[in-house]
């Protein structure tokens, strides 16, 4: 009898490593730590119990405004935006006083975003997700390998349950999804981001963005009588002249991002870089040999820097040392183009002109040889989206489409967050200078020193030349990628075939 | 008739024994024997030269990263490379354990938190945002003392844990009688072969599903058990007579304690060289921690070296001289363990092969 | 060749280096002609230098002073490769890896030159060897594949095949069992007759070296007590440790004194020494000096008698005696006088030694005296020129500290983790002079274990 | 795996062993057998605090982990987290001190003292979770349950486990002879599976489930964890074709290719040089310790660490194609003053083959110190009378080397080829510390980690994509182990044993 004792024991333990191991393996199973916080518990709703992909129903009655939920954001924020997130938060909150917002004063694991999408992606494998996230499109692409996101067409005009009302708080109503109106406020290339996947739906909303603008050394240009160039052959033009006539020594342009330089150029040439479908990998072509060619020979002409040849920092800094005349960068990063201060003077001023083009397409260029008045400017489109993750508690689903609704469609939040950040709002102009601040500061933005402001201006008045990538898994590797190809190709021209060649391989790798 | 044919062979060995060999009168003893002095000298003199050139070079990164971390940036930098800094720079070790500086006076904070107010120019954070649209305070190196703290938390932890079950292991392979005990022996000697890398992917996979990354949990439990230390334990614990054992038994002595007052004490040494391979491990550990737990709260001091920690805001570039400090930082505890424990490293090493 | 070593000295220098002090004087002054074509037994016990000594003709140590003839050549400072001698080790040091043949080829494929042999030659020249150790059958073999005695023969035949001006062999049989060594010990006689080459033949074993040696070196604490034939030694012993340290079953030692001319052991007076001055002295009586008699003048109380064949051995005690129990032999028709509790001894003057109590040397009397005269004689006659050693001779006293050192050759773990708390390492015992040839480098070798 | 023969000396002597028996450890072992279970349990306590360190405001800055411990949160937490170390340390105090009370008279109260031991960090860890489980239902935070806490748990419960046992055998409680001896019997069956427990369930998950499971995603195309989240996602096809990306790839041949040159370069030269090192180290008496000491010191160090002061030392400071450098770099100035030019090792647009020197060096270097260890052990243990016997016949040190060292030391030396051959398709830090990850596994300038190896391979698919990760580290293991098993043929040809 006794001998049966130790046999259960053993067989006990046996089972319990069996149970372990096999919880190791079982990819659906719910093991470790549940989802603490918010009350989403275990239970899944569709018997699968995998709270992580579970499909999105809409609950009877639509959004409950009388039971309390929370919803988490994670962010990569920094302490100053998270103050102007937080004033905003407390605003939602007073609309809707049932949801709380968690999250917002989290301890940043990492100000990158590829660090973030590590770490979500971490935690869509244990189920612990947050609602919203702050993301790019790539990495939804990453996430939806587990199909954790939330499609968001149903709430988009058309869709399912955009003409749902919620009751705030106040007693006004307001329509679940957004109206047409409201998303004909938004800058369409912004917008349209959400779509570039391969399936076409609707995954993201823009929450700020950037793009890439020339900054030039104004008070430089004006001594030297040069015009600050809108086409790459002007720009050609405007280097060799700095280089061999005025400053030999120096680098005239610096640019700070290769990947995007070279996207840029295949948009502009409309020569192909990705596809979100079938086999997405367009970018080597001779259209792009070519330009990559040519711009070699500027960098060994020394013309050009990037950020990764200039030892890997941002070419800002020649351009504030002058030892660099022109810098393309991003509109986030325009405070750190201004120049120093010497007793409460400027060394320089700064101008801010949009990027280069192929071609000449204002009308009031249309005196240039190479005017093409069908010609479509192409500017790339930067900058953090949000995105929802599908949750087993469709309370939280809804609450978080509420908030990043508020958030992306509340002209003073982007506003306020805009003016801090050096994004740019992802609303149109017209609909942002509605709101008294910005419209005062997008006025002053030709006056010295306001660098940010004249960015955001000179950003915003070309809302309709941006661009995004398609988005695929590896889209961001692409990214990668070819800026790598464009630095070597700049380092060692005659390998260009090979290296083209190679940057497809490492491409199809992922 | 063999004793006859040998007796003929051994005299024609005899003669020809003394036709060659004696150097009597023709050779002159005493200049061999100086010759061999002066090229036992030489060969001496070679050895040591030999040596002397072996050990500088190996010697010679450890002295050159102990003076660049004392350099100046500026000096680092300097066309002829010094061999002796100017000037000591001191202060290149604490900027490794992170510091602010304000962007207005330049007054460096060595804080693990940026302060609110500038105690130099007393101008506050909130202020100078509002005015230029920049942070005031600028940190600049990384917090040394974190990585620090986090990587002895998962040596000991985990030097303590694997202790326990190595010897709990062993003494039960070495002195305990159950069936199955040879099979299970013999498969764990197996799990030897394998390499490493070959059990990372699925392990990956497990820690994920249970939501283990980014915690220490994942940085001790994966390595807890080594066969190796158990198969070097057992071997040590069965050099210990059985009948000590037996003798304890008649006595009434229960396992636990037999194991704790007769086995542990004579295996010391042994115990010592595990505990000390373990530490080193831990300390050197790079690939899992940086592939499981690579977020600020648990990451390890090797992979926050090799990161971008000691990109310096001002300088724009990476601060190597307080970056050489963080490697002397990181290099002396292991140097200062090896000098009081060299003995027991040494043998734990020669016996197993493997680094950490 | 003749082997001539003059006031050879070899001090190991102190090993702790908290005692400068504490060298160890391995040989004191040693003085030794060896004639060409012998065999000569350097016997002792263990420490006592012999080994030294031998490593020291050999060249694989360098004396302290002193000087080495190989005939008229001072080969004090050659190598040993320059000296021309042959070398068998304690366990035959083969080289594992080899097959037996390129053990015994390895000495001539050294040669360089114009002493430089051709391949057939050399092979020749090892098959020769190998005939002449009986181990040609074994040719292809590895040492690990052959018994103790054949490797010894193998060990021999190495020595031997490059035809060495002297041979010098070090404890060869000490590794093999009682039955090998018998044989192996003929063996190595007959290889000595047949080549003639002068060898020399350290052990620690008496009988060994009695039975093949042409002359005897008995040692003690690095200087020579007695040389000579053996059996002249046996019958002539020098002094007390001589006397003791051959024979077996040993001497037996009493103290005694004499007084006018009577040797009294106890209040026995149990021999006329007449001519001896009184003194203290130690008297020793071989076990066959003694016969049994009724009216014998030296009592001893019995304790057993063991029969072995022909000879009966006698076990009884003595008040005076130095060892536990006084051995006798005697014939076995003269059993019948051990009844009753008590013997009665008459001792052959011939085999009672006595020695002066303060100096242990011998002395001589009666019929010993001319004896003693003969035996120095003879050996002036056959060259054999001693110098003797200057200063006192090491006396039986100073073995005390030999026997009680540790012979520990490893630390206990607990002496070793005590160490680890104390940080201070035991100061290690001295070693033994002969194993410290052999250990002095192994200081790290923990490392290894 | 060398012998373990004399390790351990037991006296003979019984009397003797007595006298020496009464020292530190015998005293004390009780002591120091607890230590590891009491620092157990106040590391739990204390340990714990670092997942809650994640939601710490101070003075309008958000602290991590210890940072925070100064923090005002503290007043919060004050009274749980001392009554737990109350608890903890007084339950441990209590069990360690009957231990050294009672010393080793009765086992009776050691087996006690482990149960109260047991209980606390029991107690300890289960506390803790339960509490941080309160925590977050009422405050609405995900607080994470401490792994230690946890930790803690499993082994109270194991040595509950066993000191039950070894307890309930000894005790007198079961007044029936036969049924204590039935206790006796069965417990002594089992009880060698429970020491076994935590080690085999370990090696369970960690160890005999990944060698399964690696083949069995190996079959999945392009598996990866995510994917297999995704309850709509079609099964991964099973088949061959993540080894055929694999090895389809050229990037995976150009990590093979570096592997296998980095390895057939610094093994035989890194063992001929520690030969000669030890063998020199071996001749010499004076300093010999010294020198041990400083070719030992490379072993002690950071692979990653002293990989970057590599890189600082062949680095030229402020280079790029288009520019001169400021500094050429130390190791340039030392090729200078000795009349070179100076080499572009590590910069921009350097040469893959001076890459490879450098990392060779550097391996080199790094792979030293072991074995001359291991030949320098082996050298010591060659028993001197060889050395005596060569020279006696006359052999020149030439000779001595390759017909007796050379021999006597092979099972040392393919000892270390071996290793050095399984170490050498590892490599991966070495390279990490001289050129970093990231993007660039090269000089700054290159193109598709140009000097990656194949563990930096599978290091690089394991996140996203643990089908070819799997796939590669097979491949991996499969080349290891026909290189051992072929080093093994040739080693038994040629090495003495």
């Amino acid at each position: 009898m006794k001998k049966k004792i130790g046999t259960v024991i053993m067989a006990g333990a046996f089972a319990c490593i069996m149970a372990l191991s096999l919880t190791a393996c079982n990819n659906g199973g719910n093991g470790g730590a549940g989802n603490g916080g918010s009350g989403g518990g275990l239970g899944g709703l569709q018997g699968g119990g995998n709270s992580g992909a579970s499909e999105f129903v809409m609950p009877e009655g639509g959004f409950d405004t009388s039971k309390p939920v929370t919803i988490s954001f994670s962010h990569t924020m920094g302490q100053t935006l998270r103050g102007v997130l937080r004033t905003y938060v407390d605003k939602f909150q007073a609309i809707y006083p049932n949801i709380t917002v968690d999250n917002v004063d989290a301890v940043r694991d990492s100000s990158k975003y590829d660090e973030l999408y590590t770490m979500i992606s971490n935690q869509i494998i244990a189920d612990t997700q947050p609602n919203i996230a702050y993301c790019y499109s790539d990495h939804v692409a990453g996430y939806n390998t587990s199909g954790a996101v939330l499609t968001l067409d149903d709430f988009l005009p058309g869709g399912a349950y955009a003409d749902m009302t919620v009751t705030r708080q106040d007693g006004t109503t307001e329509k679940l999804g957004l109206t047409q109106e409201q998303v004909d406020k938004f800058i369409p290339g912004y917008y349209n981001e959400g779509k570039e996947f391969a399936d076409g739906k609707m995954y993201t909303m823009p929450f700020s963005k950037s793009t890439e603008v020339l900054f030039y050394n104004k008070t430089f240009f004006d001594t030297n009588g040069l015009e600050v160039p809108k086409t790459w052959k002007e720009m050609e033009e405007v280097c060799r002249k700095i280089k061999t006539d005025i400053d030999p020594d120096c680098i005239p342009l610096g640019y700070d991002s290769e990947a995007n330089w070279f996207i840029t150029m295949c948009e502009q040439y409309g020569s192909g870089y990705t596809s979100a479908t079938g086999n997405h990998y367009l970018f080597d072509n001779e259209t792009n040999r070519g330009f990559v060619k040519e711009f070699a020979d500027w960098y060994q002409a020394g013309y050009v820097t990037t950020q990764m040849l200039n030892n890997n920092t941002y070419t800002s800094d020649r351009f504030t040392a002058q030892t660099s005349y022109m810098c393309i960068g991003s509109t986030a990063g325009a405070s750190y183009q201004q120049s120093d201060q010497v007793q409460g003077e400027y060394e320089f001023t700064v101008g801010i002109a949009p990027i280069p083009q192929l071609k000449h397409y204002k009308a009031e260029d249309s005196a240039q040889e190479d005017y093409d008045a069908n010609y479509k400017p192409k500017v790339i489109s930067q900058g953090p989206s949000v995105c929802i993750f599908k949750n087993s508690d469709p309370q939280e689903v809804l609450a978080s489409w509420l908030f990043v609704k508020y958030l992306i469609t509340n002209v003073g939040f982007q506003a306020d967050f805009s003016r801090v950040s050096g994004y740019v709002p992802v609303l149109n102009l017209e609909t942002m200078l509605e709101d008294p601040v910005f419209k005062a500061n997008y006025e002053a933005a030709d006056e010295v020193g306001n660098i940010t402001a004249l960015s955001a201006k000179v950003c915003m008045e070309q809302e309709n030349a941006y661009f995004t990538s398609p988005a695929f898994v590896g889209s961001a590797e692409a990214r990668k990628n070819v800026g790598t190809l464009l630095q070597a190709v700049f380092s060692t021209p005659d390998q260009l075939e090979k290296i083209f060649a190679q940057t497809l391989e490492e491409c199809m790798q992922n | 008739m063999t004793e006859e044919l040998n007796k003929s062979e051994v005299a024609a060995v005899k003669d020809e024994a003394n036709a060659p060999q004696t150097p009597s009168g023709e050779i002159d003893i005493h200049n061999i024997s100086k010759k061999q002095k002066i090229w036992k000298i030489l060969v001496q003199i070679a050895l040591y030269a030999f040596l002397t050139i072996m050990a500088v070079i190996v010697l010679f990164p450890f002295y050159w990263m102990l003076i660049s971390s004392l350099k100046t940036v500026t000096e680092y930098e300097a066309t002829v490379p010094t061999f002796w800094p100017t000037e000591l720079q001191w202060s290149n070790y604490s900027y490794a354990f992170r510091s602010f500086t304000c962007n207005n006076c330049g007054h460096i904070f060595y804080n693990p938190i940026a302060p609110t107010v500038c105690s130099e120019c007393g101008l506050t954070g909130a202020e100078f945002k509002a005015e230029f649209g920049r942070e005031l305070f600028q940190s600049v190196g990384l917090n040394l003392g974190r990585l620090f703290l986090n990587t002895v938390l998962v040596g000991v932890v985990s030097t303590i844990l694997s202790l326990i079950i190595t010897i709990l292991s062993a003494y039960a392979f070495a002195r305990l009688n159950f069936k199955g005990k040879n099979l299970v022996f013999a498969l764990l000697l197996a799990t030897m072969m394998i390499p490493g890398e070959l059990f990372t992917v699925t392990n990956y996979v497990t820690v994920a599903n249970w939501n283990l990354l980014n915690t220490y949990t994942v940085l001790i439990i994966t390595s807890l058990v080594s066969v190796f230390y158990i198969y070097l334990l057992r071997q040590n614990f069965m050099q210990i007579p059985n009948e000590l054992y037996l003798a304890a038994k008649v006595d009434g002595t229960s396992d636990l304690k037999y194991l704790w007052k007769v086995m542990i004490p004579l295996s010391a040494p042994t115990l010592i060289s595990i505990t000390l391979l373990k530490m080193m491990g831990a300390w050197n550990a790079y690939m899992w921690p940086k592939l499981v737990a690579n977020d600020v709260a648990h990451r390890l001091i090797t992979v926050g070296l090799r990161g971008e920690a000691f990109y310096d805001d001002i300088l724009q570039k990476t601060n190597m001289p307080a970056q050489m400090a963080a490697i002397v930082i990181v290099t002396v505890p292991l140097l200062i363990l090896f000098i009081f424990f060299r003995k027991y490293i040494m043998r734990g090493v020669s016996r197993s092969g493997i680094k950490g | 060749m003749k082997v001539v070593l003059q006031h050879l000295t070899k001090i190991f220098p102190s090993r702790n280096k908290k005692e400068p002090n504490a060298e160890v004087v391995a040989v004191n002054d040693f003085n030794l002609e060896i004639p060409d074509g012998k065999l000569i037994g350097l016997l002792g016990p263990s420490g006592c230098g012999k080994s030294t000594t031998l490593f020291m003709i050999s060249g694989l140590q360098a004396p302290t002073s002193g000087r080495i003839f190989f005939g008229e050549d001072d080969v004090t400072s050659l190598a040993p490769e320059n000296r021309g001698i042959g070398l068998v080790f304690q366990n035959y040091a083969l080289y594992p890896h080899m097959t037996v043949q390129q053990n015994i080829l390895f000495p001539l494929q050294n040669l360089k030159g114009e002493n430089r042999l051709s391949k057939e030659e050399m092979l020749t020249r090892a098959n020769e060897a190998a005939k002449l150790v009986k181990i040609e059958e074994f040719m292809n073999r590895k040492p690990s594949e052959l018994s103790g005695g054949q490797q010894q023969r193998v060990a021999i035949a190495r020595a031997l095949v490059k035809m060495p001006r002297v041979l010098l062999l070090d404890e060869p049989l000490s590794n093999l069992d009682a039955r090998l060594r018998l044989q192996t010990r003929e063996e190595i006689r007959r290889i000595q007759r047949d080549t003639q080459i002068t060898t020399i033949f350290v052990t620690h074993d008496q009988e060994e070296a009695m039975s093949i040696s042409d002359y005897i070196v008995v040692m003690k604490l690095g200087v020579i007590m007695q040389t000579g034939k053996p059996q002249r030694v046996y019958d002539d012993p020098a002094n007390l440790f001589v006397a003791k340290f051959l024979g077996t079953p040993p001497i037996n030692v009493f103290s005694g004194k004499v007084e006018n001319g009577k040797l009294y052991i106890g209040d026995e007076a149990v021999l006329d020494v007449a001519g001896v001055e009184d003194q203290e002295v130690y008297v020793g009586i071989r076990p066959e000096g003694f016969i049994l008699e009724k009216e014998g003048k030296f009592t001893c109380s019995v304790s057993g008698i063991d029969v072995m064949g022909r000879d009966v051995s006698v076990v009884s005690t003595n008040a005076n005696s130095l060892n536990p129990v006084v051995r006798s032999i005697i014939s076995a028709d003269q059993i019948a006088n051990t009844a009753g509790e008590t013997v009665k001894f008459n001792l052959k003057p011939a085999k009672v030694y006595i020695f002066n109590k303060d100096t242990e040397d011998r002395v001589y009397f009666g019929d010993q005296i001319a004896l003693h005269e003969t035996i120095v004689a003879e050996m002036a006659a056959e060259g054999q020129v001693i110098t003797p050693h200057e200063g006192p001779l090491p006396r039986e006293a100073d073995d005390k500290v030999e026997e009680d050192k540790p012979y520990e050759t490893k630390k206990s773990v607990f002496a070793k983790v005590k160490g680890l708390f104390k940080k201070k390492s035991v100061p290690e015992a001295v070693e033994t002079p002969e194993t410290s040839s052999l250990e002095t480098d192994n200081t790290d070798s923990e490392v290894n274990e | 795996m060398t012998e373990e023969t004399n390790e351990v000396v037991v006296q003979d002597d019984s009397a003797k062993k007595k006298g020496r028996l009464t020292n530190f450890f015998r005293e004390h072992a009780a002591l120091i057998a607890w230590i590891p279970t009491a620092a157990l349990c106040l590391l739990a306590v204390v340990l714990f605090l670092a997942p809650i360190g994640n939601v710490v405001k101070v003075g309008g800055d958000t602290l991590t982990g210890y940072g925070a411990i100064v923090g005002d949160w503290m007043e919060g937490l004050k009274t749980p987290v001392i009554v737990m170390i109350v608890i903890a340390s007084v339950s441990v105090i209590a069990g360690v001190l009957g231990v050294v009370l009672k010393k080793h008279r009765n086992s009776l109260a050691f087996d006690i003292a482990a149960i109260a031991t047991s209980f606390s960090a029991i107690a300890t860890g289960a506390g803790q979770i339960i509490w941080l489980g309160s925590m977050s239902a009422t405050q609405g935070v995900a607080y994470q349950p401490g792994a230690f806490s946890i930790l803690a748990v499993v082994f109270g419960v194991l040595f509950l486990l066993v000191a039950v046992g070894e307890t309930v055998v000894h005790t007198v409680w079961i007044a029936d002879n036969n049924q204590r001896a039935l206790w006796k019997t069965t417990w002594g069956k089992w009880k060698g599976w429970v020491y076994l427990l935590p080690a085999l369930v370990l090696l369970g998950i960690f160890t005999v489930w990944p060698i399964i499971n690696t083949f069995r995603i190996s079959m999945l195309e392009d598996y990866s964890v995510l994917a297999a989240k995704n309850p709509n996602a079609d099964p991964f096809a099973v088949n061959f074709n993540n080894f055929k990306n694999v090895v389809q790839y050229s990037g995976f041949w150009n990590c093979l290719l570096n592997t296998v040159l980095l390895t057939v370069i610094t093994v035989p030269i890194s063992t001929m040089l520690a030969l000669i090192i030890a063998v020199a180290l071996n001749s010499i008496k004076p300093l010999r310790r010294v020198f041990q000491t400083i070719f030992f010191l490379p072993y002690v160090t950071n692979t990653i660490a002293i990989g970057m002061v590599f890189m600082a030392m062949f680095q030229m400071i402020g280079y790029s194609p288009t520019t001169e450098p400021t500094s050429v770099g130390v190791i340039n100035t030392i090729i200078e003053a000795f009349g070179g030019t100076k080499v572009n090792w590590v910069n921009e647009s350097s040469s893959k083959f001076a890459n490879m020197f450098v990392l060779c060096i550097y391996i080199i270097w790094n792979a030293l110190p072991f074995k001359i260890l291991v030949l320098l052990g082996g050298l010591q243990g060659v028993n001197k009378q060889y050395y005596d016997a060569a020279k006696v016949d006359g052999a020149s040190r030439w000779r001595i080397f390759w017909r007796i060292t050379v021999p006597l030391l092979s099972p040392m030396i393919a000892y270390v080829v071996i290793t050095g051959f399984i170490g050498g398709f590892k490599e991966y830090n070495s390279v990490v510390g001289i050129f970093g990850t990231g993007d660039l596994m090269g000089p700054p300038g290159s193109f598709g980690k140009p000097l990656n190896t194949m563990v930096g391979y599978i290091y690089d698919r394991i996140a996203n994509n643990q089908g070819r990760a799997s796939a590669a580290a097979l491949i991996l293991f499969a080349i290891i182990f026909v290189v051992t098993m072929i080093n093994l043929y040739v080693s038994k040809k040629k090495v003495h044993y």
